[in-house]
Parts: C-alpha cells; structure tokens; sequence
C-alpha cells in the first residue's frame, strides 16, 4: 500500500525557504506571484492493505516523527 | 563536577564539547551512546552540536526519539542541567524540551562566523559567570539556527527572562526572532544555543569567552 | 533479461570510451572475446581517469621521496612523518566534470571521495581545502555553478565535521564551460597504524562495507575522462548522490574496526567502484579475487552485473578481513547500522571472476587489468608562451590608492568569505588559522604541533609559459606554507588539462610538470599524492593549464605562528626579497587595463629558498609574527589585506621608484613581514648576513594604505570593495 | 490561483533523507514498512487566473528554478 503524507508549515510560521523561492521566482522575471510557501512529503511503502488501517498507522507516524505539529500540519493520502 | 554527552550517529561537536568539559572542569565526561536507556547520575547533560542523523527529516528530529532522550527527558524534569548546543538545542525543541523551532538561515547557507553574543540573563546555572548585559565573542556554525516561536511563546520567553542570550551589534547570523540566539526552559534547568562556546575556550582559538559558560556550571554545582 | 554474451560492435566498443587497438590488446591480453561485463571492466580500468595512461610516462619524472616521506604516490593517499610516532596523510583529487553537470552533487561527492581516501589508510581526516575555479562571473552559468559548488563543498564538509581551513577561487572566461573543482583532504594517523589496499594471504573473505549500491555513476569514469560537446545534457544521469551521514558513520566504523586487528587491507570504492578496489586489492598482493555479487547490497532491484561493476554509488569501502575477526568486525558496523556483507574472497590464481545469479560473468587476468593499461607518450609540441612586455607599454595610474581599491574590489582579489563562512572551519577545535591568511594551520590533538597547508596555482601564468607557472604554483604554495611559520615538507597536486590528445594541450602539461619537478627538487618539496584531469575541454576551447599545487607543511611550536594581520600601531614594515619590477600577466595590467599580456614573473628558486628560510627563522624564533607572502597585486594587494585583517593603516616610503611598478609588480619570492618599534635594524642586519634583501619601507598606523605622493586609499574604503563584491555579485549585482 | 507543485526524486537517485526516514520509524517499533521516499512541494500564489497559462508559466519555473531536472520530477496541480 502505498501513502502519501504531505506536510505544510502552519500558517504564521516563518518560512524561509518560500520566501526566497519566491525572491528568486521574481529575480528570474516571473510577475504575478502573491506568495510561495514549501513544504515536504513522504511517500511511504506498507506491507498494509487495509487502507483505513494504513491511514492510523501513517498518522500516528506523523504525531510520533513525520511532522513537527509545533509547526507543520500533515495530510494523508492513501494512494492504494 | 560530573558531566555526560551524548553521541548520536551524524554528532560532530561531540569531541570539541569533551574537550572543553574536560578543559574547564577537569573531569572527563561520560560519553552516552544514544542507544543507552539509562544516563548516568550527572551534574550536567550535553547534546552536542553535529548533523544527528544527517539532518534529514528535520534537525534534531530523528535523534530526539532515541532511547537516550527519554531519560534526558526525565532527568530535565527531575531538575538536571541539560546543555544542547547547535544540533543539541535542535533535539531540544524536537523532544520538546524547549519551545519553538530553529528554521532554515533566513539566507539558506549554512553560515560558520564569529558573532557576539549579550548575555540576557545572567542569573541562571549556565551564566551566572558572565555580567548582565555583557557582550561576549562566539562562533556559530549552522544551517538551520533560525529561531521561531509563537507570539504567545515568544512573549511568555521574553517576560519570564528565559532568553539567555541574544546576538548583539547587528551581528544576528541567521535571521532569528528577536536576535535569540539562546533560551531556558521554564524551570531553568535546560538551555538551548546555537553558537558553539566550547570553540572558544583556549589561546589557540583566539579567546576565551566561551569557557565562561562551563565555569557557570561549576560555581552552580558548587553553591 | 541481461545478455552478457553479445556482440562486441565497433559502435559498443566507442561507447566505451576505448579505441580500437585498445580493444586490440585487449583481445590479446585476454585471450578471447570479453563479455559484456568483461568490457565494461576493461574500460572502466582503462579510461584515462582510472589508469593515467596519458599522464604516467610524465608522472613518473616527479620527485617523490625525502627525508619525511613515508609513502609516496600509488597509495589513496601519501603519507609524511611528523614525528613522535605520528603521520599527516593527504591528497586531493578533482570533481571537475560532475560538478559542471550537477554543482551541488558533484561537489559533495567529490569532498566525501577524498576524504575517503584518507580514511581509508586509518587516518582521521583533520582538514580539508579547496580550489574552484569558474568561468567570468557574467557568464549565464557562472552564478549557479558558484552557489551550488560552494553549497556542496560546505554540505558534505559540515556535515561530515572536517574543518575546510583555505582554499581558492577564481574566475577566467576559458572556465566558461568546464568548471574546477579541486577537494583536499588531510588526516593523522600513528605510524604503526597505517592501511594499505594491498590484500595478503588466500581464502580470507573479501567484505563490503557501507552504503548499498545502486545505479549511481554508471559510466561516470568514463564522463571524466571525456571532452564535453553539446550532448552534455544527455550525460547527466550518470550524477551520483552524496550522503555524508553515511560517510561519518563509515569513518567510525572503519577506525572502530581498525583498532581491532580485523583489517588485512582495504580499499575504498571511488571511480568505478567495485571494479578498480577489487582489481587493485588483488593485482597489488598478487592475488585472485572472486566476487559474488548476488550478496553485494543493493538498493535497486534487477541490477546487472554490468551495472553493478560499474556503479560509482558513494560511501562504499572493500577490506580483506582476518577471518577470525568476522563477528566482531559485523557488530561495529552493525552499531553504526552500515551494510557489512562477506561478497568474495582471495584466490591464488591471480584470476578476476564474477559470480552473477551463480553464473561466472567474469573471468579475467587480474594483473593484466591492473597493470597492463595502455600507456602512451602523447605527441607534444612547445607551447605557446606569451611575448614579453615591452617596458614603454606599461601603462600608469594618476593614483596608486584609488587603483588599489579597484583591484582589491576585483572577482578574483575581492574576499572569499561569502563562500568560506559556508564552511565549518572551526570543528574538532583545533584550527590555528582559518580562512583569510596564508595557509590553513591545524593543531595535532594532544600536542603543541600544527600542519600548514595551502593551496595555488596561477593559471594564467600557467598559460602564458606552462614551465615558469608550474614552478610557480608550487613555489607559491611553498611561500604561504612558509608564511606562517610552516616548514614546508610535500605537497599533493591535481593537475588540471585540457585535451591529451591535442600536442599543444599536451606540451602544455609536459612543461608544467618539468617546471614543478624543478621546483619541487630545488625547494625538497616532494610530491607523495596527486590526480590528474584531462580532457577538460568544452567543444574544442580547453581550460587555462591548472596545476593545482596544496602544499603542507610542519609547525614545531604552534604558539610561534605568524598571521597577516597588522598588530599594533607603530609596528615597522619590512619588505623581505626586494621591490619589484615584473608586470607582465599581473592583475594590475588585466583587472585595470583589460590586458592579459606579457610573460610571468620568473621564479628564481634559490633565491626562493633563501628568503623563505630566512623568514621562517624570524617566526620560528619568536621575532616575527606578522607575515604575508607577496603574490596577485603584489606590494599593494598584500598591505591592504594586511591593513584590512589587522583594522589599522600603514604608511609606506616608495621613494623615487615608479608608482605603479613598486606597488604591483608580482615579482615572486618576496614577503612582508612587521616587527615591534626599534626591532627592524637588528632584523635588518641578520637580513644582510644571510644575504637576502630586505628593506624597511613604511609604518604601521593612521585609517589607510598611504604611499605618499603616490596616492593612498583608506581602510574603510578598501574593506568596501574587498568585502561588497562577492555577495554583490552573487545576489546579481555586480 | 493557487498551484502546487510536487517535486520527487527520479526513480533510483540515491535518497538518504528516506532512508534515514525509514530507519526511524522502524526504530519507533512501526512494523511492515518496504520504503519511504521524501520529496517536497512548492506552494504558488499567482495573480494568474487561467489554469492552462498558470501551469504553463509554472512548468517554466520549475525547469528553471524550483526543480533540479538532473534529478528530480515535477508534477504540477492547479489547486483553483
Ligand atoms: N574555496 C575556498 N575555500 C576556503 N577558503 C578559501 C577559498 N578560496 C579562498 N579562500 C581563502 O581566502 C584567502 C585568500 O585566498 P588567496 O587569495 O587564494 O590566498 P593566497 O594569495 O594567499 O594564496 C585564503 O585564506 C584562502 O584560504
Ligand atoms: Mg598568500
């Protein structure tokens, strides 16, 4: 089974690295940008094949090492 | 004073930071492998700096879910003095141990220089050697030092005096909110830093501002 | 399903990098017709990057024994003896082509492989250098490479938790398509605690240690050893990924082994990985080696055996285990949680066999492998060296001050900080000198001793006249050794060329290397390690000749160490070797009057090692610590970084001499040295018992670099343009 | 319009931040785990509102910018 955990800086947490893509997406001459935050994900293989299964096991990855919920949000999405 | 270090795989300031313990204090410290379920008894815990775990993930992540962080967690709670320094003071806020978070550099490189550093408060275990306000040299090294919390968190740092120290004369290295550059946990006993003072402790380094930080440790043992 | 039994065309053998009588000796050599993984063996043996065989003819003519040499050339890397029982052992070897295609990637491999070699030999790495070198900054691809070369050198090093103490940059339009990536490492061993790759004794099992391998790479030696054209973007997949963490845990796994008595030999896995450690550890010990690759880790799945002696996946090590210490040699690497698999062992038969999914896919002579590369003596022609200048084509400055700021704001004398404070140079705790002076200067743990080194070449002396630049690439790196109090004692080179196959480029090289043998004779600055890269060339145009020279050098006492910084106010300059007269290639004509002319200074050897002799006495007794060397700029490059690092001016007498010439001539051999008030005359006078010229010829003191009438530029001003351009630069705005 | 775009690395480019990832969660005691492979996302806000030009003018940032096509693959959603 494979998952997909995307995990987001929540909002009002400072984000570097968006800022400065976001500089340099400019410096490059690209108009038009209201904004550029980054993120990561985690593709995960499971010998799971229950996916409601997976889906508890993944979160509590995520509260346990994936994401730091001091400061990022995570999402799950059980690509099958 | 007795003193252990942790070493994490990806520890590099592991052997600076037995150095100076030994330098300062006179004693060896212990060094805990971060498999060890159990710390020695210790007058002072230390996470040295390092890339724990290649940095990968985030910093300090991967090693604050090691065995030897849930006695450090413990032992904190009990009142033992925990240094982390650099990539410690990342596996502190990791483990939450300390509040907030240290960013990617607001530049994104990785930046090894000279700053200086004002001692917030000089009242506590890890800086009672220094005088309040003083301004002292230290190097940093790091990619990810940029400090940031909430403004509930960062209000509640800065009113109950648990910023220890701050980057002073425009010298802040990596965009960090209100030039933090070290901060306390609520009771006192845990410090968290990014700049390295066991790089500045003998003649060869140029100077000896850092070794003002262990000899802190020792008078707090003492009294 | 792989074939291994296929047709060997004309076609197949070109795409691997072999000529057609190579492929000749190859039938001869063999007996038979190769198998798939056969070629790819051979050719992965035979490019140029793995067996020199354009380069070893000359290669052969260098001085590489003394006094201090412990081992020389043919091992990962050399070793000197530094006394009481300890060894410093260093190398450096080039990333060019992989750093050109993926900068980041290509520099993090290239730091981790050396650094690997050194620890392979047992040696904890204490240092580590570079030398880049880009194509003009307004180039299109400047900028990226610069970041990402810069980011990748700091991420492996930092990480990894070496200290990058000195380096160089430079930037010159003929690096346009072929960026220099130049890493070196150095580490400490004891004496008694050295390992070689030579394997002995027969059945003993042969392990693989590290990271598992994948795909990486496939080919890569072969990049490296390949002019690029306008395919380059098809070359690309060949990048590798480093992974320093890995290597960190290699590093103490391989030294935990060590201790043990575990280690019969071992070999780290660079350019074509399992092929060149496994065929070297057995050619070396005349011995056979067999391989089972069905037991070699694997990241990736349905791996050929083609691939597989092929891949250049990182973080990899080959060792020859005493038997008995199997166990205890799996438990250390386990801890370090590492791959550790028996995949082979030592045969007698001197034969190199492949074992794949239980079929042999392999069987050749491993010495003929190993030693039996094609060796050519190119076709070579003088080069080209540039005319002389006449002494009425020298143009002059109304004011030497406002010329010297404009030099020292220059690309290639402007400071290199925004690359090294991306440097960790301060772990372990104990570097002397750090980026900004003339040499990196490391302490021995444990001792009052240090190791000097710094790294140099000047290639555009280089190419107006390959014979003087090579001699003075080591006679710079000698100076700076010197410097700071060092006694110099071997150096490592990478010599860095275009196309071998062009009798210019090729004369280029020749001469190069005459004028580095000689100087290297006339120093008794032996060469113990060195790499060559050939074949950087981008669609015909090859790169300014670059033989990169990083010597080292001994510090008795670290405590008497000089440093370039102004002291004290008051402080007397002392100009040891004289003034100068020499303009020809220096930056004073290029970097002001857009002119790359004239020959180079020539490098006058002995009266090198007189003067540098005599300077170090002055360190080495406590009478001197504030030294610089005199190099690009000459005179007045060298008072500004004097005055910048130390934040205090210096007035300087010029007297009735040509401004322009007294204060940037680049005339070599010479230093700058500044004492206490009312020390000079003394110093002076031992100066003219040893027969060297020096002269007292300023001050320190006041906010600027004052040459009198001459003109003068203020410290403040001068810091401006040394610190702004870089960051200016890299932010685009200069 | 908002676009994110996923960036992952080619299939068989070494990833040592999974790896580490993987050996994590199974010192954490989660069991049945084949991989884990890390990527990231970039989020855009862009003034555009045609979803054809924006992911148009993102492919473009992606070669030249946000993606490292040496070694990685990008994928681009039009979030609306
Ligand atoms: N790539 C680099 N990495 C680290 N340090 C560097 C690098 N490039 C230059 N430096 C440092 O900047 C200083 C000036 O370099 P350079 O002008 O080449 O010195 P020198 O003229 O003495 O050879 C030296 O201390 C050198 O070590
Ligand atoms: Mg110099």
């Amino acid at each position: 089974m494979k998952v997909r955990v995307t995990i987001t800086l929540k909002a009002g947490v400072l984000d570097p690295q968006g800022k400065a893509i976001e500089g340099a997406l400019r410096g490059l001459g690209f108009a038009g940008i209201d904004g550029a935050r980054q993120g990561k994900i985690v593709d995960l293989a499971l010998a799971e094949t229950d996916p409601d299964k997976a889906r508890a096991t993944v979160a509590d990855m995520c509260e346990k090492l994936l994401a730091n919920t001091v400061i990022e949000n995570y999402d799950i999405a059980v690509l099958g | 004073m007795r003193s252990a270090v942790v070493l994490f795989p990806g520890s590099n300031r592991d052997h600076d930071m037995v150095k100076a313990l030994h330098d300062v204090t006179g004693n060896r410290p212990t060094v805990v492998w971060h498999q060890d379920a159990t710390l020695p008894d210790v007058d002072l815990i230390v996470l040295p700096g390092g890339f724990s775990y290649g940095d990968y993930l985030r910093c300090g992540a991967i090693a604050a879910r090691s065995p030897a962080m849930l006695d450090v967690a413990r032992k904190a709670k009990a009142g033992v003095r925990v240094l982390g320094v650099c990539n410690g003071f990342q596996i502190l806020t990791e483990a939450g141990l300390l509040p907030g978070a240290l960013m990617r550099n607001a530049h994104l490189r990785f930046v090894c220089k000279e700053v200086k550093l004002r001692v917030i408060n000089n009242a506590t275990d890890f800086t009672r050697a220094y005088a309040k306000g003083q301004v002292i040299r230290c190097p940093v090294a790091h990619h990810d030092g940029n400090y940031f919390a909430d403004p509930e968190t960062l209000a509640r740092l800065e009113d109950d005096g648990r910023v220890a120290f701050r980057y002073a004369e425009g010298t802040n290295p990596n965009g960090s909110i209100n030039d933090i550059a070290g901060i306390l946990n609520e009771a006192g006993n845990v410090l968290g830093m990014m700049p390295h003072p066991e790089n500045l402790i003998e003649a060869l380094h140029g100077g000896l501002d850092g070794r003002g930080l262990f000899e802190s440790v020792i008078q707090a043992v003492a009294a | 399903m792989f074939q291994n039994d296929i047709d060997i065309t004309p076609d197949l053998i070109a795409r691997h990098g072999l000529k057609p009588d190579e492929y000749e000796r190859i039938l001869r050599l063999i007996g038979k017709k190769p198998t798939l993984t056969e070629l790819g063996i051979f050719s992965a043996m035979w490019n140029e990057h793995c067996s020199y065989k354009s380069s070893k003819k000359w290669l052969k003519t260098l001085p590489t024994k003394g006094d201090k040499v412990v081992i020389g050339p043919g091992e990962n890397a050399g070793v000197i003896d530094i006394g009481d029982g300890d060894v410093a052992i260093f190398k450096m070897e080039s990333h060019n082509h992989p750093s050109y295609i993926e900068p980041y990637q290509g520099a993090t491999t290239g730091v981790g492989g050396i650094l690997r070699d050194v620890f392979t030999m047992g040696a904890r790495p204490i240092a580590a250098m570079n030398s880049l070198s880009f194509g003009e900054p307004d180039h299109p691809k400047t900028r990226h490479l610069v970041a990402g070369v810069v980011a990748g050198v700091g991420g492996y090093g930092n990480s990894f938790g070496v200290p990058t103490v000195g380096g160089e940059v430079r930037f010159h339009a003929r690096y346009n398509g072929n960026c220099l990536v130049n890493a070196f490492a150095l580490g400490i061993a004891r004496r008694d605690g050295i390992f070689l790759s030579e394997a002995k004794g027969v059945g003993l099992p042969v392990v693989y240690l590290g990271a598992k391998t994948g795909r990486d790479g496939v080919g890569g030696a072969t990049m490296a050893s390949a002019e690029f054209d306008d395919t380059i973007e098809e070359k690309r997949p060949t990048v590798q990924v480093g992974d320093p963490f890995t290597e960190k845990r290699l590093l103490e796994a391989c030294l935990e082994l060590m201790k043990t008595g575990a280690v019969v030999a071992i070999q780290d896995m660079g350019a074509a990985g399992l092929t060149c450690s496994a065929v070297e550890m057995g050619a070396k010990g005349n011995l056979g080696i067999r391989l089972d690759l069905d037991r070699v880790p694997q990241r990736e799945e349905d791996m050929t055996p083609y691939e597989m002696m092929l891949s250049e996946s990182q973080e990899r090590m080959l060792m020859v285990l005493e038997p008995s210490k199997e166990k205890e040699a799996e438990a250390v690497f386990r801890k370090w949680e590492l791959d550790f698999a028996v995949c082979g062992e030592t045969t007698d038969d001197l034969r190199f066999r492949i074992i794949w999914q239980g079929k042999e896919v392999a069987d050749l002579p491993i010495k003929e492998l190993g030693d039996e590369a094609p060796e050519y003596d190119r076709p070579w022609v003088e080069p080209r060296k540039a005319a002389p200048l006449a002494a009425d084509a020298i143009p002059a400055v109304n004011d030497v001050g406002a010329a010297l700021i404009r030099l020292i704001g220059a690309p290639d004398q402007a400071s290199r900080a925004w690359v090294y404070e991306q440097y960790d140079c301060l772990v372990q705790g104990n570097s002397a000198q750090i980026p900004g002076g003339d040499a990196g200067v490391v302490r021995v743990e444990g001792t009052q001793k240090a190791l000097a080194m710094s790294a140099d070449v000047t290639p555009r002396y280089c190419d107006a006249d390959p014979f003087e630049g090579g001699k003075q690439a080591v006679a710079e790196s000698w100076r700076n050794v010197t410097a700071v109090g060092g006694d110099p004692i071997a150096l490592t080179d990478n010599l860095n060329f275009g196309n071998p196959e062009k009798p210019e480029a090729m004369g280029q090289f020749v001469r190069a290397l005459q004028g580095i043998a000689e100087a290297c004779r006339a120093l008794d600055f032996p060469i113990v390690s060195g790499n060559v890269s050939l074949y950087n060339e981008t669609n015909g145009e090859g790169i300014l000749p670059s033989p990169t020279i990083v010597g080292v050098g001994l510090l008795p006492d670290v405590t008497r160490m000089a440093t370039i910084a102004f002291k004290a106010d008051g402080d007397e300059v002392i100009l040891v070797g004289g003034h100068g007269s020499h303009l020809g290639q220096s930056v004073y004509l290029r970097d002001l009057h857009g002119r790359e002319e004239g020959t180079p200074p020539p490098v006058d050897l002995a009266l090198e090692k007189k003067n540098g002799d005599f300077v170090r006495g002055l360190i080495a007794s406590g009478r001197v610590a504030t030294c610089h060397d005199l190099s690009d700029g000459g005179l007045g490059v060298a008072l500004a970084e004097m005055a910048m690092a130390g934040r205090r001016g210096v007035r300087v007498e010029l007297g009735s001499r040509v401004p322009q010439v007294a204060v940037f001539a680049e005339d070599q051999a010479r230093y700058l040295i500044a004492v206490k008030p009312g020390e000079a005359a003394a110093i002076l006078a031992d100066a003219a018992r040893a027969g060297v010229s020096a002269e007292r010829i300023g001050t320190v003191g006041g906010d600027a670099v004052d040459f009198g009438a001459a003109g003068k530029a203020s410290v403040a001003d001068l810091k401006a343009a040394y610190d702004g351009w870089f960051p200016a630069f890299m932010s685009g705005k200069a």
